[in-house]
């Protein structure tokens, strides 16, 4: 059987805080949590929950303090061995793209990283544009110049450039109106069945998450408190307070 | 609990700032091509003097252990001697120090008493009329851009022509007679105000406006609130945190600026005091006194962090 | 482009106090620029007319103490006040930059270094500091220059550095870090473009700073030294002549806080429209 | 519904722009609105559709690069957009209370609760009085509350003192801008209830302006649904949200995610929202709109009443009768 895209072991992360280090803070106490190729794990939880920085372990932005993770199989190893291989779609759509830089500039720079060429990078964003539903006229436009919906679009393509093996969206749909987030939320959905990468997709919104995930894990002070199939999140989950998420539904 | 928190690391930094400054005051002079003993004594040295010099001052010795009991000497309250007075320096600053501490005061407190009503009144007439154009922008313009020296110059023409009642020169200090003291001291007091009005005017204005768009504010006014009331309660103290710091950061301007002001009004202060140590080549009174300018500036900053974190609530919480 | 063309416009109709700051600093950097070859007369030619001669149509800011056309000594003083403050300036402002971004991006002990040395340098008032420089390297334009960065370096550090803060957090820097990017890539591609609007306003409160200092330090005779004229030099010079011949100070003086305040004014109108400030009525 | 009395609220051909520099944009397009005693009112829309406007233009408290320029607003008999700033002052301190987004900016932060409670609450009120205002709005160990500052409470806590400012002087009409957004899921609900509680204890009205539909179909009686800054339905809940008679009210519910059935995929709204920049001569959702026809492009609608609501759309006939059969969950 194929190993999971990311597979996280018993993973705990210590912040130190205080004059000298004095007093520790767990943000996650003995998290496991694996994402298969083409699954799509929810993650849910409150503020402060651990959510977040669940999602930057996740990523490679932040190492565990104890525990292990691997990556398809392989000990993680640091970001510029994993180039192209993973990405990841932020909350602000206005501060997810470097607003000085063309769209097109922001979509192919990944692309750039892993050493492709010129033409070949200008092919692929044409193609990765319109695949996120936008015209490839908007490679020669600002960020300022668009809505929010159209720069998470954009964001998301450049997410996808590469054909990542895994994604993480964090809050990627939560400051978007009703009619915008149900556009990028199937859009997720089309995208992940077309490419096939494992997806962490962190949110408050238990609603949304249940839509675009196949499980979900529930968060709650840094642990995972319930992990089960998306279906169940429908009905009655277990934990009582997955119950009280689902309440305000 | 929470401000010995706050307060302790900023101690820490403050004394690693010190430590740079005097690293970087010590260094400035020894490392100097001719070597300190030329400096201290000036260009006409014989060999014994030098070999004098050399030996008192350990400058056989390494750097580290130079500096190490320059450090020590000066935590005796041995800062050097006057070459010309043959005096110990420290005593000449602190004997000059009053008179320039009375310059910085006069000046600090007609920029603190001028400046901020001016700026709360002006930082509140533009968030109301959304006027650009109000007397705050131009008041501020002006005197953050009227030199210290030019206007001092303008004052001493138009009163040497018209002598009125201020004097130039011919300092008495304010226990011996007071009337004397002000008719010399309130012109070059005045002079270094001016840019401490701009200051802390255009700091508060910004502030105000700053303050006035928070929804706090907002949510004052729809509680019905009337503007005197939310001017008192919610934007005066709100506004004063920016100001704090910048009232540390003129007091380090107020140093400088007695330089030029006592040597334009010939106020016999440190400024003065250190200037003419400079013009006569008696460096150790230049060491000393920068030295002790930057200690008490830093002083001030630590003040002002304290200051800063009883107003403000939220400083030293965790975030 | 048009649009901020057009942004500026509307500004400068409604704001008469930035238009005249923009137009005096104009008019003073070409006094400035061009002024080697404008048809002024000679800064340096001795007895071109009395000595000490009030001003005259011929002489429009009057004659100093050996006779020297007073009005292209001003214009020599804009010249050398604004082209070393300038220099100054730059050369700070690249190496303030550098370090700002350096220390908000790469935080803890970069960070950590960095605002030590910003808190030392900022700890010497200003010409207190100048007097030990001069005192060190002795009177001249390097100690201007030298002075001038030790008092504004910091600005730059502590305005960069926490817009840097800002800037890093956001989407974009993550996602490039994520993709693989490397530190210089991160600061250049994204930090860099981003803090450029705050380095441009610090850098017009600087260059005021700067001309302050260089003058000031000119006055007291620790900066240009003559035959070379700053403004203020020319303020040195007329002061021993205060009282016989005013218009040399009050010419140098004029022109001089003009030349300060106009970019103090469009500093103030730069960073108006960077972060503009919209506080609500009271009622 | 209290249809006889007098409204409480009433809203009439309400026409507000904004400047925003470079252009003029229409943020209400001729809204019209009553509220009447003891109801709760859900104001619905997406960013831009100028419910917050409304709101705001309530209590006069518009930014001011904000314009009424036409219409009427009248709250307690008072005619908002001509009162002097004394009579408009007495209107917010006697008879209006706010509640905004984010309560941790909407606390004055150098401030202790206590006193800012207290300054809400007019007077020189007693410890145990504050406290037990603060009691009411189910905030537990008041006497620890009154000591804090607004940092130190979480984000339910101080809207749960913000909510307590509001009702300190029992207003008539509370107005609520999406009171539970900036709030963890967990618990909105609760603090909604709080909310709704000290509602219906004081009989005052509360208007709730949010994009959450599924929380308003839970809290409000009934819905005006806003789109293009009109108001484009706006009926009781139940009817509104089970039978919308307005394809955008339609849309909304099939776009929004949370009434799925698991597997069901979700209907966005193709095309983004208008952004006017003067009076729309057409029906501002017809480009988007799966029911137009050639006179949505080029005739204003009008208000009219329709199956028990009031609605602003030609082909509200043809939405009814196509909304027969699915749709019946949405709680």
């Amino acid at each position: 059987m194929e190993p999971p895209v990311i597979a996280l072991e018993d993973v705990t992360v210590t912040y130190r805080s205080g004059f000298l280090g004095g007093t520790g803070f767990d943000a996650l106490r003995g998290v496991s949590l694996s994402v298969g190729a083409g699954e799509t794990v929810g993650l849910v939880g409150e503020s402060g929950s651990g959510k977040t920085t669940l999602g930057r372990v996740c990523l490679g932005l932040l190492r565990p303090t104890t525990g292990s993770m691997h990556f398809a199989g392989q000990p993680f190893g640091n970001l510029r061995q994993r180039r192209g291989q993973l990405s990841v779609v932020l909350q602000h759509p206005e501060w997810a793209l470097n607003p000085r830089l063309r769209c097109g500039r922001s979509v192919e720079e990944p692309l750039v990283l892993t050493g492709v060429s010129a033409a070949a990078r200008r092919a692929r964003v044409d193609e990765i544009l319109e695949q996120v539903g936008l015209d490839p006229s908007f490679a020669a436009r600002l960020p300022g110049q668009l809505s929010g919906g159209q720069r998470q679009r954009i964001a998301i393509a450049r997410a996808l450039v590469t054909h990542p093996r895994f994604i993480v969206f964090d809050e990627a749909v939560s400051a978007l109106d009703v009619s915008v987030q149900a556009q990028v939320l199937n859009l997720i959905r089309d995208l992940q069945e077309r490419h096939g990468f494992g997806a962490l997709f962190i949110s408050h919104d238990i609603a949304a998450t249940r839509y675009v995930s196949h499980r979900i894990a529930v968060m709650l002070n840094g642990e995972i408190v319930e992990d089960g199939p998306a279906g169940r999140f429908y009905g009655a989950p277990e934990h009582p307070y997955s119950r009280a998420l689902l309440a305000a539904v | 609990m929470r401000l010995a928190a706050y307060l302790l690391p900023r101690i820490l930094a403050a004394l690693i700032t010190l430590f740079g400054v005097s690293v970087l005051v010590f260094l400035s002079l020894r490392l100097l091509p001719g070597g300190y003993a030329d400096i201290l004594l000036g260009p006409f040295v014989t060999p014994e003097a030098r070999a004098v010099i050399a030996q008192r001052y350990g400058l056989d010795q390494p750097l580290v252990v130079q500096y190490l009991r320059w450090v020590w000497a000066m935590l005796g309250g041995d800062f050097g001697v006057s070459m010309v007075t043959q005096r110990p320096v420290i005593a000449e600053l602190l004997r000059r120090a009053p008179v320039t501490l009375q310059l910085a005061l006069i000046a600090l407190a007609v920029a603190l008493a001028v400046g901020y009503p001016l700026g709360v009144i002006s930082g509140v007439r533009a968030a109301s009329r959304r006027k650009r154009r109000d007397f705050g922008r131009v008041v501020g313009a002006m005197g953050a851009s009227v030199p210290d020296f030019v206007l001092g110059s303008v004052l001493i023409f138009v009163f040497s022509v018209w002598s009125l009642w201020f004097r130039v020169g011919g300092y008495v200090p304010f226990g011996v007679d007071p009337v004397g003291n002000l008719r010399t001291m309130l012109l070059p007091g005045l002079t270094l105000s001016v840019f401490g009005v701009a200051l802390i005017l255009r700091t508060t204005r910004d502030a105000v406006l700053r303050v006035m768009t928070e929804p706090h504010i907002t949510a004052a006014v729809a509680r019905g609130a009337t503007p005197g009331a939310i001017i008192r309660r919610h934007i005066l103290r709100n506004a004063a945190i920016p100001v704090v710091t910048v009232v540390a950061t003129y007091f380090g301007f107020l140093l400088g600026g007695a330089v030029i002001v006592e040597v334009l009004f010939s106020v016999p202060g440190v400024g003065l005091y250190i200037f003419n140590g400079l013009l006569n080549r008696d460096y150790a009174i230049v060491q000393a006194g920068v030295l002790l300018a930057a200690v008490v500036f830093i002083t001030i900053n630590m003040l002002a962090d304290v200051l800063y974190a009883l107003i403000d609530p939220r400083v030293g919480a965790a975030r | 482009m048009s649009g901020v063309a057009r942004i500026a416009r509307r500004r400068l109709r409604g704001d008469g106090l930035t238009l005249f700051g923009a137009v005096s600093l104009g008019c003073l950097l070409f006094l400035g620029i061009f002024g080697p070859w404008l048809p002024l007369g000679d800064p340096s030619r001795i007895a071109a007319g009395p000595r000490l001669g009030a001003p005259s149509a011929a002489f429009l800011f009057g004659t100093d103490e050996l006779g020297r056309d007073f009005l292209p000594r001003v214009v020599q003083g804009i010249r050398s006040t604004f082209l070393l403050s300038a220099i100054a300036v730059a050369i700070t402002a690249v190496i303030g930059t550098l370090l700002g971004m350096a220390a908000g991006y790469l935080g803890r002990h970069t960070d950590q270094i960095v605002a030590r040395g910003a808190d030392i340098l900022f700890a010497f008032p200003a010409l207190v500091a100048g007097l030990l420089v001069a005192a060190v390297m002795g009177p001249g334009q390097a100690s201007a220059i030298t002075v001038i960065s030790i008092a504004t370096l910091p600005l730059f550090i502590r305005v960069v550095r926490s817009v840097t803060l800002g800037v890093a957090g956001r989407g974009f820097v993550t996602a490039a870090e994520v993709a693989g990017a490397s530190t210089l890539r991160v600061m250049v591609v994204h930090l860099l473009p981003n803090v450029m609007g705050a380095v441009m306003v610090q850098l017009t409160y600087a260059l005021s700073i700067g001309m302050i200092i260089e003058s000031a330090l000119s006055f007291l005779g620790l900066g240009v030294q003559p035959p070379d004229a700053s403004l203020g030099s020319l303020l040195r010079q007329g002061s021993a002549y205060l009282t016989i011949a005013p218009w040399m100070v009050l010419s140098s003086g004029v022109v001089l806080s003009l030349a300060i305040m106009s970019v103090n004014l469009v500093g103030d109108a730069a960073r108006d429209a960077l972060e503009p400030l919209k506080g609500r009525p009271l009622t | 519904m209290t249809a006889m009395t007098a409204p409480l609220v009433d809203i009439a051909d309400l026409v507000i722009e904004y400047d925003t520099g470079t252009r003029q944009v229409r943020a209400i397009d001729g809204a019209a609105l009553q509220v009447f005693e003891d109801e709760t009112l859900a104001i619905v829309g997406e960013s831009g559709s100028g419910k917050t406007t409304l709101g705001m233009a309530a209590g006069r408290l518009l930014p001011p690069e904000a314009r009424v320029l036409g219409g009427r607003i009248h709250v307690a008999d008072v005619d908002v957009s001509d009162a002097d700033d004394d009579a408009l002052r007495r209107l917010r301190h006697d008879k209006l209370g706010f509640v905004f987004q984010n309560p941790t900016t909407a606390l004055d932060p150098t401030m202790r609760i206590g006193r800012q409670v207290a300054l809400a609450m007019g007077g020189r009120p007693a410890p145990e009085a504050i406290a037990e205002l603060l009691s009411r709005a189910e905030l537990n160990e008041p006497q620890r509350i009154l000591r804090a500052f607004p940092h130190e409470l979480s984000g339910g806590m101080a809207q749960r003192v913000v909510i307590a400012m509001a009702i300190a002087r029992s207003p008539q009409l509370l107005i609520a801008d999406e009171p539970t957004a900036s709030l963890d899921a967990s618990i909105r609900e609760k603090v909604m209830a709080t909310l709704g509680r000290l509602r219906a204890e004081s009989g005052a009205s509360l208007v709730i302006l949010s994009h959450d539909l599924r929380m308003i179909a839970r809290h409000a009686d009934r819905v005006a649904v806003m789109y293009g800054g009109r108001i484009v339905e706006l009926g009781a809940v139940g009817q509104v949200m089970q039978a919308p008679a307005h394809p955008y009210t339609r849309a909304l519910l099939a776009a929004a995610a949370g009434n799925e059935r698991p597997g069901e995929r979700l209907r966005p709204i193709p095309g983004t929202p208008p952004i006017l920049e003067s009076r729309c001569e057409a029906c501002a959702y017809a480009p988007r709109c799966a029911f137009r026809e050639t006179r949505c492009e080029t005739e204003r609608p009008e208000p009219r009443a329709f199956a028990g609501r009031e609605v602003v759309c030609h082909r509200a006939e043809a939405v009814i009768a196509a909304d027969q059969s699915p749709r019946q969950e949405a709680r």
